[in-house]
């Protein structure tokens, strides 16, 4: 699976995007945000306020933190937009 | 019904173009407001803004938002065009164009997808300070979230 | 304070120079909003509109109108050009820009001035139509007075 | 004093203004409306529904009726406005 990263997440990760193995027991938005901030640093640091860390799954945006991520080819992960 | 016209582009836009484009030869249009979003240089602090977007998911999220824009204010059209790269103090930044029989309708079109675009379309903006220090990305604001409720509790 | 731009003419103005001559060098404004009124063929039943207005008085209550405009919202400036004489379907009649740091006063101050230039500015269109008859004087919409109330409640 | 007039009032009447002389006891904008009622045709006709009929004075509107119009060098009288 593709993990895209934009504006601060991009900068302080050092990555715009990677492909990541995850384990089985990832199935939803919230378990990606658990698994992203066991990883090393600095993604616990980035991680640890995942509140207001916004998300786009196949490039469309999702709120709900319970939706499934299975089959997704590409997650976006990014600070709230400013727009405009 | 018509068809939103969406670009995201890096270089400038011409309003009288996108304008005359949108209009054409429809004479049962009555009224055509466009809004110009412009990069402020905040009392002189900063030098540019620096616009990362993220590209497919910008077009997408727009378009839907100005077809809903269409629907719901029975818009002759909508035209929103959005710059990314280095934008400097006094450059057009976003374009929207909404045209109808009536006036309030094209205000309404207008000011509801500027809404949408400020909190629902993936841009971020980086400031470059004037003092050459490593600028901060742009908070979203509050105000903004509020903006949208306006048109959500209708 | 901006003094407000005001022209009654008869002939055709051009947006996009009104727009530059308003906003000029100033990097504070971060948006600008304009609004164009058009002449509708009312599915092809005009030929044109005749726009009668009573000089002076058309200049002095649109200005006083624009001034209250940037008082309200903090306008950095407003032009408004209001033409008279004849007008054929899919031309020009009123031009209204309004600038402002922030977007939501820019939609407001056009669209205030646009609800009382409705009812207040002395205009009156005569119809005239297609097949040749004497055409009637719009009727001003109870709407129009609705949308100025709006203004006043608050 | 001058009277002016606009739009179908001018039409009707037949004249854009004219230079009147009003009696004393014309004192306010609701007696000018009586004596432009008691006028020959079409005054008569066309101030009958004067209610809907706007005045400026001095090329301001004036909506208060009982207004004083001593000393006004023009007023307009015309239609509901229909700009923009």
């Amino acid at each position: 699976m593709k993990l895209v990263y934009f504006a601060w997440l991009r900068e302080r990760l050092g990555v715009n995007e990677e492909m990541v193995d995850l384990p089985d027991d990832v199935q939803t938005i919230a378990d990606l945000f658990g698994w992203l901030k066991q990883r090393e640093e600095p993604y616990a640091d980035v991680f640890e306020a995942s509140d207001i860390i916004q998300v786009a799954i196949g490039k469309q945006h999702v709120l709900d933190r319970s939706t499934n991520i299975a089959g997704a080819d590409e997650i976006a992960l990014f600070p709230p937009m400013t727009g405009g | 019904m018509p068809e939103p016209r969406v670009l995201i582009q890096e270089e400038d836009f011409d309003i009288a173009a996108e304008t005359k484009l949108l209009t054409g030869e429809n004479k049962n249009i009555g009224a055509v407001v466009t809004f110009t979003g412009l990069c402020r240089d905040e009392d002189n602090r900063l030098s540019a803004l620096e616009l990362e977007h993220y590209p497919g998911m910008a077009e997408g999220e727009i378009t839907r938002i100005a077809q809903e824009a269409i629907t719901r204010f029975d818009l002759n059209g909508i035209t929103a065009v959005h710059r990314y790269g280095k934008i400097n103090p006094g450059e057009n930044i976003v374009l929207v164009v909404a045209a109808a029989r009536h006036r309030q309708a094209a205000f309404d079109g207008a000011n509801f997808l500027m809404d949408f675009l400020k909190t629902r379309a993936p841009f971020w903006k980086k400031e470059h300070p004037r003092d050459g220090s490593t600028g901060d990305w742009v908070s979203a604001k509050d105000a903004d979230d509020d903006a949208l409720s306006k048109w959500l509790s209708e």
